[in-house]
C-alpha cells in the first residue's frame, strides 16, 4: 500500500521527508531520537511545537508531520479515505517540507495500534479517518498529549463532555449536501416518487437520509420518498434488491450513502436504463459519474453529493503546521465553507434544478432554511412546510 | 514345471515390522493353492503384494512363467489376476452391479449402459452360480451376497488367477458349500486358485498343495493329499493343537436371562425379531443358530439397549431391562462382545488401556470425584494384557496398531473380566486363526463353569455345535426350535435353520 | 525409545520448518513486489517483540484467539466441527458487556458475572446446533454457519435499538466489571494488555484439564473417535455432543467477554464479521487441538497481526502479505507429512553414508 | 391477489439472481467432496473467481472484445479457479494435509493474494468497474406467458438459465457416466476404487479443480453481473451459503439446487419486504436473520439427515487401512 505511494521517500521508518535525519532513526525508540540529528535547541523546540498552541514553532516547517490512519477501506475506497489522503498529498506537494503518510487499518482492532504507532514515531498531527476511530482516537490523545489528533466525522470529548486540547474534531454538514440533491431529484422525478438507500443505520447516514428527505420535500411535499438501510456497506447484492424493488415499485430516481453496497443501485439502474427504462442514480461522497454508472447511452448518475474531506485534511494540516492548531474545537465544513455540495458533473442535471440548487444554496448558508439532521427535525421540518 | 505365478524371496517390510521375509510362493497352473498361517503372519500382504497394492522391497514376481512389475492393482488386472479382500472392498451405497463394472464400464454415447451391465452380471452369476440381485445396494444385502459380488468382480475383469482372502470367514455353512462348488467350476474352466483361509477342514477339501507361513516366514509348501488337520495346524503355530472343546456337561441353575414375545424392527421399519422367546440359565451356554440376516444383529442390539425395542420384553437377573439405556444394561450384569469389533467394540483411537475401561471408566477406582485415575486404569490394562495373552507393545498403545486376533482378545479380556451375569458373545471367533479360537472357546467354557449365562450368536455351524450346550435356531426373526447341543447334528441344524420344521410344526398346531 | 526421541524431536521441527517455508515464500512475494524483505521482516519482527509495547499489543491479540481455539479444538475432538465460533464470540461480547453496563455491583461479583454472561451466552449459541445435530442429525456446519449471521444481525439490532450510545457502540463498562489492567498496560507502554491474558492461560489449562484429566473428558474424546462404541459402551452420545458444543460456545463466548471487557470496554455495532472466531479454526488446527499449540498458534497469529502495522508503516509492504505469508504458514504446517517424508528422507541418506 | 403477484414478481428474479452464484459454486463443492476433499475453500475460490472475472473482463474489454468481454471474463475466472484450487489438491491429496486446514487457508490466500495484485496492478484496493457487464433481459417468448413469464423469464440474466443447464449437466455427468461413478466411488470408498485400477489420486485432483473452475464462475458471475468490480470485499461469505447449500442439498446436484434456490428466496424477500405495504412495521433485524432462521428451521423440520461421502476428509494412502 504505502510503498507506492511513497515511491518518491525511501523505506526508511518515519519522517521520510527529512532526509538529514533519516539516517539517524533508530527502529525502536523513535519517539526519543526522532530530532536526534537536530541541534539540541531544535529538538526542544521541535517537541514544545507538538504542545497545543505552539505557535512559537511557526513557520518552522521542516520538522512538520501529518499523517493519517485510514479505516478498513483504505486510501482507494472512492470514498472518504481516499479523499482525506487526496487532501494529504496535495498538502504534502504545496508544501515539500512536511511529511505526509498513512497507516491503513486491516479491521476494527487495527484503530488504536495504528493511532498508537503514529503518535510514537512524533507525528505532529494524526488524523482517524472514519467516526468509528472515536474511542480510539480520545484513549490515544489521552495517552499523547505532546501530539495533536484530529477525528473525522465524529465530535470527540473526553468522558466528561469536555474538549481535549490536542483533539479536533472535523464533521461534515452532510445534510445540507444532500438537500441539494434532495432538490435535484425532486425536480427530476418523473414519477414523482424517489427513494434513499443508507448503508448501516447511524446517526451519521441519518443526517443524509433527513437532508435528502427534506430537499425532496421542499420542493413538493407531495413526492414519496422509499428509505431502506441494507445494514452492509459493502453487500452490492442487497443494494441491488433494493434498488430493484423501489425502481419496481415507482421511484425513478435513487441516492445511496451505502459505500460499496451502492454498487448495487448503479447496477441495477445501468440494467433498468439498458433495458429502454429511464431511471437515476445519486452518488455519494465523490463525483462517482467519474468512476461509475456509464451505460451504452450515457451515464446513470444524475448528481452526486460530495463531502470535501480533502479540503478539511489540507485545512487543518495547514493551520497547525502555522500554529493554529483548531485546539479541543469542532469544525464544522458547511455548504458556505465547500465542505459539501454537488458534484462538478453536471452534464445530466438540467438547468432549472441547477438554478434551484443555487438559490436554495444561497438560503441554507443565509439560514433561511434550516435543513433538519434527525428524525424529529425532519418532522418539524415537514410540519413547518 | 509350469507354474502360473512365481513369488520369489519376496520382502515386505512395515515400519517396525517385517511382515514377509523371503517368502517364495509357486502356484501351479489349474491348481487350487491354500496359503495358511497365523493371524498376522503375513498371508494378506503376501497377497496384496502380488495384486499391486503394496510394493516388495525385495523379491521377483513372476506371472505365467515371465517376470513381471506389479506396480498397480491395474497391471495385476491384465494380467489375470483378481483378488476378493479380506475386508470387502465394495462401495456401501452403490449397487451390485456398480460396484461390478467400476473401473471398466461398459458405456453408450458416454454413459453407463446399466442395462447391459447387469444382465452381464446376471450372466455370469448364472453361468457359476454366484446368486446376486444386481440392482440391489450393498448395504442392503446380506455378507454372503457381498462376498459373491466380489468373486463376480474379478470375473467380469475375465481373471484367471484368482486371489481368496479369507472368503469364507462371514458365511453360512451352505454358502460356504457353494462357494467350494463354485471354485471347482472355475477350476474346471481353466482358472487357478489361491485361497487363504484359517479352515482347515476347507483346505483339506478343496485344496491341492498348501503353502504354510509363520510370522512372515515360508516354512514350506505341502501336498494336502499327504496331509491331515493335525500336520497341518503343526506347521501352521508350532505346536500341537487340540481341535475338541473339551468340556463337561451343563449344569444349568436359575434362569438369567428371559425374553417374551419380543418383536424388534430395522432402521427400515421392517420387524426382523418376530414374537422371540428365549431363556438362558447361569451355567450353561445357548448358542443361537441361524443363517446370517435371520435378525441375530437385531436381537443381539435389542438385548444390549442399543435398538428399540418394539413390544415384548426382555427380563435380565429378574430385571426388566426393556426400556433400560445401555449403561443401565451393562450394570445390571451383561457383558457383551460385539459383532464388530471396529465398529462397536473398541475406540480404535483410544490406547488399550482406555479400552480396558470403556464401560467402567466413570466407576472407581478409574475415577475418584470426576478425576481420571490413569494409573489404575493401565494397572488394570497389564494385568488384563497378560492374563488373556493379548499381543501388544504395551498397554500404551493405541488399539488400531494390534491385530485383529489381539484386538479381539482385548475385547474379550474387557467383558469377561466384568463377571457379568450373563455374556453375550456375537461371532467371537470371527476372522482368527486357531490358536485364538481354541482360546477363546476355552475361555467361554470356563465363564459358564464359573456359574455364568452365556448367549453365542455365530454363523459357524461347528463353533455353535461344539461350545453350546443348548442350540436355538433362528429363522426370520423367531425360534423355531431349541435342541440339545449332543443330541443333534449338523445336517438336523442345517434344515432347522433353513426353515423346513418351522412349516412342519405349522401344520401340526 | 531412538524413534521417541525422533517423534518429539519431529513434533517441534515441522511447525518451524513450515514457518520458515511461509516467511520465505513472503520474501520471495516481496522481491517480486519491489520491497526489500530484510526491511520488511526487520519491520514485523519489531511489531511483534520490538519493544514492550508491541509485545503488549500482540499479547492482547491472542487473548481472544486463545479462547476460539480451544473453541473450535474443544469441539473438534468431540468430533464436531463448530464453525459458529464467531458468532458465539460475538453474542458473548455483547452479553458481557451489556452486564458490565447493566448493573453496579462491586467488582468481585461483577467481574465474573459478566465474563459468566458471556460464557452463558456463548454456550446457548453452541446449544442451539449441539442440540440439532444430536436430536436431527442436521449438519453442524451449516447451522454454525447461519447462528453465526444471526449473531451478528441480533446483536448489532440489540445494540442499535437498546444500548446505543454514541456513534456505533454501547456506552463503557462499569469499571467494576473491566479486565483492564493499569499494571500490565503500564507495563507495557499504555498497551491494551489487560488480565484476559491470564485468563486465556489458565483457559488452555481448564481445557487440557477437561479433556485429559475428567471423566467427561473421556467420553467426549471417545464420542468424538468413535460414536458407535461410545454407545456400546454405554455412554449417552446425543448428550456429550449437546455438551460439547456448549462448552465450546462457552469458551467463545468467554473469548468475546475478553474483547468486551477487557480490550473495548464496550461493544460495538460490527459492519462485518470480527474474524476472531474463524481465525480459530486455523489456530486450533495449527496447534494440533492441543494446549500448548493452541497457545503458541495464537502468539504467532497474534504477532503476525499486530506485526502487520508495523510492516507497513515502516517498510511500506502492504498487510495483506501478512494474510499472504500466513496462509502459507497454515499450508505448510498441514502439509507437514511432505515435511516429514523430505526430513525422513535426508536423515536415511546421512545414516546411509 | 394482485399484490401477492406484484410482489412475486420481484422477489422471484431477485431470488433467481442471488442464487445463481451460489448455485455454481455449490457444484464444484459437489465435485470435490463426492471425491472425498472436503471444500471449506469454496469461499476463497470464489474470491479468486470474483478477481478473474473483473480483471478479465477489464483485460478483454481493453482488448476490444466489446459485449463478449464479460463472458470471456467468466472464461477466464474459471481458468484461474481452477488454476488456484490446485493448491488445494495438491496440499490436501499429495500432501495429505488436513483437508479443513488447508481449505481455511485457501480462504486467506485467496484475500490476500487477490487484493495484493489488485495494489499492485491498479494502485489501488480496488479494480476500475467493468464497461460491458452481463444484463438482465427477458426471454423472448417464455417471459410473455402470464404469471410465470414475469415471475421466471423476466427481467432474469442469461447466467440464471446457463447455471440452471449446468446443473442438469452436473447430475447426468454425476450419476450417469463412468466418470461420475468412479468420483464417487473414490469419495466412498477409495481403497475399493484403487482395487479397480481407478486412480484414487488423479481423480480427486479433478475433482478438486472442479471445484476451482465452478467456484470461479460462481464468484465471476457475481461479480460481472452485480459487483461491477473487485475488492476484498466483494465475497463475504457467499461461498459459505455455498457450502450450505450443498450440506443442506445432501451433496446432490438439484438438491444443492434448491438449497441454493430457497436462500436466494430467503434473502431477497428480507430485502424486498421491507418496501411492501403491510411489512413494513416489522423491525428489520428479524428480515435480517430470515434466510438463516428459515435455513435451521427447514433443516431441523424436514430435511433432516444428510449423509456425506463416507471418506470424506480422509487423506488416502495406497495400503493403509
Ligand atoms: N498397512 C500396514 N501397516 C503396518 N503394518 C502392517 C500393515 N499391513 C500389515 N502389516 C503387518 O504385517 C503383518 C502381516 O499382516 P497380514 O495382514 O498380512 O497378516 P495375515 O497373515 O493376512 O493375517 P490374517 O490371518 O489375520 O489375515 C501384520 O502382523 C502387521 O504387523
Ligand atoms: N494404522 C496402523 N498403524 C500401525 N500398525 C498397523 C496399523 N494398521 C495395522 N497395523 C498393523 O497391522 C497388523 C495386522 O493388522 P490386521 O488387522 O490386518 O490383523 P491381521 O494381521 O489380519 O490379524 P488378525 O487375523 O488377527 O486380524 C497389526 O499387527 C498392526 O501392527
Ligand atoms: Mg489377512
Ligand atoms: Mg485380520
Amino acid at each position: 500500500a504505502c510503498g507506492e505511494n511513497n515511491e518518491e521517500n525511501d523505506t526508511t521508518p518515519v519522517n521520510n521527508n527529512a532526509g538529514n535525519n533519516a539516517e539517524n532513526t533508530e527502529v525502536n525508540d523513535n519517539a526519543e531520537n526522532n530530532n536526534a540529528a537536530d541541534d539540541a535547541a531544535e529538538n526542544d523546540a521541535a517537541n514544545e511545537e507538538n504542545n497545543n498552541e505552539g505557535g512559537e514553532a511557526s513557520g518552522d516547517g521542516s520538522d512538520f508531520s501529518s499523517k493519517m490512519v485510514t479505516d478498513v477501506g483504505g486510501v482507494d475506497d472512492r470514498s472518504f479515505n481516499e479523499s482525506a489522503w487526496a487532501g494529504l498529498t496535495q498538502f504534502g506537494e504545496d508544501y515539500p517540507e512536511a511529511e505526509v503518510d498513512y497507516v491503513q487499518s486491516g479491521d476494527a482492532a487495527d484503530y488504536l495500534p495504528n493511532l498508537q504507532q503514529l503518535a510514537r514515531e512524533g507525528t505532529d498531527i494524526t488524523f482517524a479517518i472514519g467516526f468509528l476511530m472515536a474511542d480510539d482516537v480520545r484513549t490515544v490523545a489521552e495517552q499523547n498529549p505532546d501530539q495533536n489528533f484530529a477525528i473525522i466525522d465524529e465530535v470527540v470529548t473526553d468522558e466528561d463532555g469536555n474538549p481535549l486540547d490536542n483533539l479536533a474534531s472535523v464533521t461534515f454538514a452532510e445534510h445540507e449536501g444532500s438537500f441539494l440533491v434532495g432538490v435535484i431529484a425532486a425536480l427530476h422525478s418523473e414519477n414523482n416518487e424517489v427513494g434513499f438507500i443508507g448503508g448501516v443505520e447511524s446517526p451519521l447516514i441519518k443526517k443524509f437520509e433527513n437532508g435528502f428527505k427534506a430537499g425532496v420535500s421542499y420542493v413538493d411535499s407531495d413526492i414519496e420518498i422509499a428509505v431502506q438501510y441494507a445494514q452492509d456497506f459493502n453487500d452490492a447484492s442487497t443494494g441491488q434488491n433494493i434498488a430493484d424493488t423501489m425502481y419496481s415499485n415507482g421511484a425513478d430516481i435513487i441516492y445511496h450513502a451505502a459505500g460499496g453496497t451502492g454498487n448495487g443501485l448503479f447496477t441495477e439502474a445501468i440494467d433498468r436504463n439498458e433495458g429502454g427504462e429511464t431511471v437515476w442514480a445519486i452518488g455519494v461522497d465523490q463525483d462517482q459519474a467519474l468512476t461509475e454508472g456509464d451505460w451504452s447511452d450515457g451515464n446513470v448518475i444524475l448528481s452526486s453529493m460530495v463531502k470535501r474531506v480533502d479540503q478539511a485534511v489540507y485545512t487543518v494540516s495547514e493551520d497547525t503546521m502555522n500554529g493554529n492548531f483548531p485546539a479541543g474545537e469542532t469544525l464544522e465544513f458547511a455548504l458556505e465553507d465547500d465542505g459539501v455540495g454537488i458534484a462538478e458533473t453536471q452534464d445530466n442535471v438540467s438547468d432549472e434544478a441547477l438554478d434551484a440548487v443555487e438559490e436554495y444554496e444561497q438560503m441554507i448558508i443565509d439560514g433561511e432554511i434550516e435543513v433538519p439532521q434527525t428524525d424529529d427535525e425532519y418532522e418539524e421540518f415537514l410540519g413547518s412546510l | 514345471m509350469e507354474y502360473v505365478i512365481e513369488m520369489n524371496n519376496i520382502r515386505k517390510e512395515f515400519p517396525g515390522i517385517v511382515a514377509n521375509d523371503n517368502i517364495t510362493l509357486q502356484v501351479k497352473q489349474g491348481e487350487i493353492h491354500a496359503l495358511l498361517g497365523e493371524n498376522g503372519a503375513g498371508k494378506s500382504t503376501l497377497m496384496n503384494v502380488l495384486f499391486g497394492l503394496y510394493q516388495p522391497e525385495r523379491g521377483e514376481i513372476k506371472v505365467r512363467g515371465e517376470k513381471v512389475n506389479i506396480t498397480d492393482p491395474n497391471v495385476a488386472n491384465d494380467l489375470g489376476i483378481g483378488m476378493v479382500h479380506q475386508h470387502f472392498m465394495l462401495v456401501q451405497n452403490f449397487s451390485v452391479t456398480e460396484n461390478i463394472i467400476l473401473g471398466s464400464e461398459p458405456t453408450s454415447r458416454g454413459s453407463i449402459n446399466l442395462r447391459k451391465a447387469e444382465k452381464d452380471v446376471q450372466e455370469i452369476s448364472d453361468r457359476y452360480g454366484l446368486r446376486v440381485d444386481p440392482r440391489a445396494k450393498i448395504e442392503d444385502i446380506s455378507v454372503g451376497m457381498q462376498q459373491r459380488a466380489e468373486i463376480l468382480k474379478t470375473l467380469y475383469r475375465g481373471a484367471d488367477i484368482l486371489i481368496f482372502d479369507e472368503p469364507t470367514g462371514a458365511l453360512t455353512p451352505p454358502e460356504i458349500k457353494e462357494l467350494i462348488q463354485i471354485m471347482h467350476n472355475l477350476i474346471k474352466e481353466g482358472k487357478s486358485i489361491i485361497l487363504i483361509t484359517h479352515k482347515l477342514k476347507e483346505i483339506l477339501e478343496v485344496c491341492d498343495r498348501c503353502t504354510v507361513i509363520r510370522r512372515g516366514v515360508g516354512i514350506g509348501t505341502v501336498d494336502v493329499a499327504d496331509s491331515t488337520e493335525n500336520s497341518l495346524a503343526e506347521m501352521m503355530v508350532g505346536r500341537e493343537v487340540s481341535f475338541k472343546v473339551e468340556k463337561t456337561p451343563a449344569s444349568p441353575k436359575e434362569t438369567v436371562l428371559s425374553v417374551k414375545n419380543l418383536v424388534v424392527e430395522d432402521s427400515r421399519k421392517v420387524s426382523v425379531v418376530n414374537n422371540l422367546n428365549l431363556d438362558v440359565r447361569e451355567g450353561e451356554i445357548v448358542g443361537i443358530a441361524g443363517v446370517d440376516g435371520n435378525g441375530q444383529t437385531e436381537l443381539v442390539e435389542a438385548l444390549t439397549g442399543l435398538r428399540k425395542i418394539k413390544s415384548g420384553s426382555i427380563n435380565i437377573t429378574g430385571k426388566d431391562t426393556t426400556k433400560f439405556k445401555p449403561r443401565k444394561i451393562t450394570e445390571v450384569g451383561v457383558g457383551h462382545i460385539p459383532q464388530d469389533r471396529h465398529k462397536h467394540g473398541l475406540v480404535l483411537d483410544f490406547t488399550i488401556g482406555e479400552n480396558m475401561v470403556l464401560q467402567t471408566y466413570y466407576q472407581k477406582p478409574y475415577t475418584k470425584t470426576g478425576i481420571l485415575n490413569y494409573q489404575s486404569m493401565y494397572e488394570k490394562a497389564k494385568v488384563l494384557i497378560e492374563e488373556f495373552d493379548v499381543r501388544t507393545p504395551s498397554e500404551k498403545t493405541p488399539a488400531r496398531a494390534l491385530s485383529g486376533g489381539n484386538q479381539q482378545k482385548a475385547i474379550i479380556a474387557r467383558e469377561v473380566d466384568r463377571s457379568p451375569a450373563l455374556l453375550i458373545a456375537a461371532q467371537p471367533t470371527r476372522g482368527l486363526d486357531v490358536g485364538a479360537i481354541e482360546f477363546i472357546h476355552k475361555k467361554l467354557i470356563e465363564e459358564r463353569d464359573k456359574g455364568r449365562a452365556i448367549l453365542l450368536v455365530s454363523l459357524e455351524l461347528e463353533e455353535v455345535l461344539n461350545v453350546s450346550d443348548r442350540i436355538a435356531v433362528i429363522y426370520e426373526g423367531e425360534i423355531v426350535s431349541v435342541v440339545e447341543a449332543d443330541k443333534t447334528n449338523e445336517q438336523e441344524l442345517g434344515l432347522l435353520m433353513a426353515g423346513s420344521v418351522k412349516e412342519a410344526g405349522e401344520t401340526t398346531s | 525409545m531412538m524413534s521417541m526421541l525422533k517423534g518429539r524431536a519431529f513434533g517441534i521441527t515441522i511447525p518451524i520448518i513450515a514457518i520458515l517455508f511461509g516467511f520465505l515464500a513472503g520474501a520471495v512475494i516481496m522481491l517480486f513486489s519491489g520491497n526489500n524483505p530484510i526491511t520488511g521482516y526487520t519491520a514485523l519482527v519489531n511489531g511483534i517483540v520490538g519493544d514492550t509495547y508491541q509485545f503488549g499489543e500482540t499479547l492482547q491479540r491472542m487473548t481472544p484467539l486463545i479462547f476460539s481455539g480451544i473453541a473450535v479444538a474443544f469441539a473438534f475432538r468431540t468430533g464436531l466441527l463448530n464453525i459458529g465460533v464467531e458468532g458465539q464470540l460475538i453474542v458473548g461480547w455483547f452479553t458481557s458487556v451489556y452486564v458490565g453496563l447493566a448493573i453496579d455491583p462491586p467488582m468481585i461479583i461483577h467481574l465474573p458475572l459478566a465474563i459468566l454472561a458471556g460464557a452463558v451466552a456463548g454456550a446457548l449459541w453452541g446449544f442451539v446446533p449441539g442440540l440439532l445435530k444430536a436430536r436431527f442429525q442436521v449438519h453442524e456446519v451449516i447451522v454454525t454457519i447461519m447462528m453465526n449471521y444471526i449473531a451478528m444481525h441480533v446483536t448489532n439490532s440489540l445494540i442499535r435499538t437498546y444500548l446505543l450510545d454514541s456513534g456505533q457502540r454501547t456506552g463503557f463498562i462499569n469499571s467494576s466489571a473491566s479486565l483492564e489492567s493499569e499494571f500490565l498496560s503500564e507495563l507495557t507502554q499504555f498497551s491494551r494488555l489487560h488480565w484476559g491474558f491470564l485468563i486465556a492461560a489458565a483457559a488452555c489449562v481448564l481445557m487440557w484439564f477437561i479433556l485429559w484429566k475428567t471423566k467427561k473428558g473421556f467420553e467426549l474424546r471417545s464420542v468424538g473417535f468413535n460414536k458407535n462404541a461410545s454407545l456400546y459402551a454405554g455412554m449417552n452420545v446425543d448428550q456429550n455432543i449437546v455438551l460439547s458444543m456448549s462448552v465450546s460456545g462457552a469458551f467463545a463466548g468467554i473469548g468475546g467477554a475478553m474483547v468486551g471487557l477487557g480490550t473495548y470496554g464496550y461493544a460495538n455495532i460490527l459492519p462485518t464479521f470480527t474474524n476472531i472466531g474463524f481465525d480459530g479454526i486455523a489456530v486450533a488446527l495449527l496447534g494440533a487441538s492441543s494446549s500448548i499449540g493452541i497457545f503458541l498458534a495464537a502468539f504467532l497469529f497474534g504477532g503476525l497481526q499486530q506485526g502487520a502495522n508495523m510492516m507497513q508503516s515502516q517498510a511500506g509492504v502492504a498487510p495483506e502479505l501478512v494474510e499472504i505469508i500466513i496462509a502459507l504458514i497454515i499450508l505448510f504446517v498441514a502439509s507437514s507429512y511432505i515435511i516429514r517424508w523430505a526430513l525422513d528422507r535426508l536423515q536415511s541418506r546421512k545414516e546411509e553414508k | 391477489m394482485d399484490v401477492v403477484l406484484q410482489i412475486l414478481y420481484i422477489i422471484v428474479p431477485a431470488a433467481l439472481i442471488a442464487a445463481t452464484p451460489l448455485m455454481l459454486t455449490a457444484m464444484g463443492g459437489l465435485f470435490s467432496e463426492r471425491s472425498g476433499v472436503v471444500n471449506i475453500g469454496l469461499e476463497g475460490l470464489m474470491v479468486m473467481g470474483a478477481f478473474g472475472g473483473i480483471i478479465g473482463t477489464l483485460m478483454f474489454e481493453a482488448l476490444g472484445m466489446g459485449a463478449l468481454s464479460p463472458w470471456l471474463g467468466i472464461g477466464f475466472a474459471v481458468i484461474i479457479g481452477a488454476i488456484f484450487s490446485l493448491i488445494h489438491a495438491v496440499a490436501s491429496i499429495s500432501f495429505r494435509a488436513d483437508q479443513i486446514v488447508s481449505g481455511v487457508a485457501i480462504n486467506f490466500l485467496a484475500v490476500g493474494l487477490t487484493v495484493f495484485i489488485v495494489r499492485e496492478i491498479y494502485d489501488a484496493g480496488q479494480t476500475a468497474t467493468i464497461g460491458t457487464r452481463i444484463l438482465r433481459s427477458n426471454i423472448p417468448f417464455l417471459s410473455d406467458i402470464p404469471v410465470i413469464g414475469p415471475m421466471l423469464f423476466s427481467r432474469v440474466y442469461l447466467t440464471t438459465y446457463i447455471a440452471l443447464i449446468i446443473i442438469a449437466v452436473v447430475w447426468y455427468v454425476v450419476f450417469k457416466t463412468p466418470f461420475g461413478l468412479r468420483l464417487r466411488a473414490v469419495g466412498e470408498h477409495p481403497m475399493a476404487a484403487d482395487t479397480m485400477g481407478i486412480k484414487v489420486q488423479r481423480m480427486r485432483y479433478i475433482g478438486v479443480m472442479l471445484s476451482g473452475a465452478f467456484a470461479g464462475a460462481g464468484g465471476s458471475v457475481y461479480a460481472v453481473t452485480i459487483a461491477g468490480n473487485f475488492s476484498a470485499g466483494t465475497i463475504v461469505g457467499q461461498g459459505f451459503m455455498a457450502l450450505a447449500a450443498l450440506i443442506f442439498g445432501k451433496w446432490t446436484p438439484f438438491g444443492a439446487m434448491g438449497a441454493a434456490i430457497f436462500f436466494g428466496f430467503a434473502m431477497a424477500l428480507s430485502t424486498s419486504a421491507q418496501q411492501l405495504p403491510g411489512f413494513q412495521n416489522i423491525p428489520q433485524v428479524w428480515f435480517l436473520i430470515l434466510p438463516y432462521v428459515l435455513t435451521i428451521l427447514a433443516l431441523a423440520g424436514f430435511v433432516g439427515k444428510a449423509e456425506p461421502p463416507k471418506a470424506l476428509n480422509q487423506p488416502y494412502t495406497k495400503g493403509s487401512r
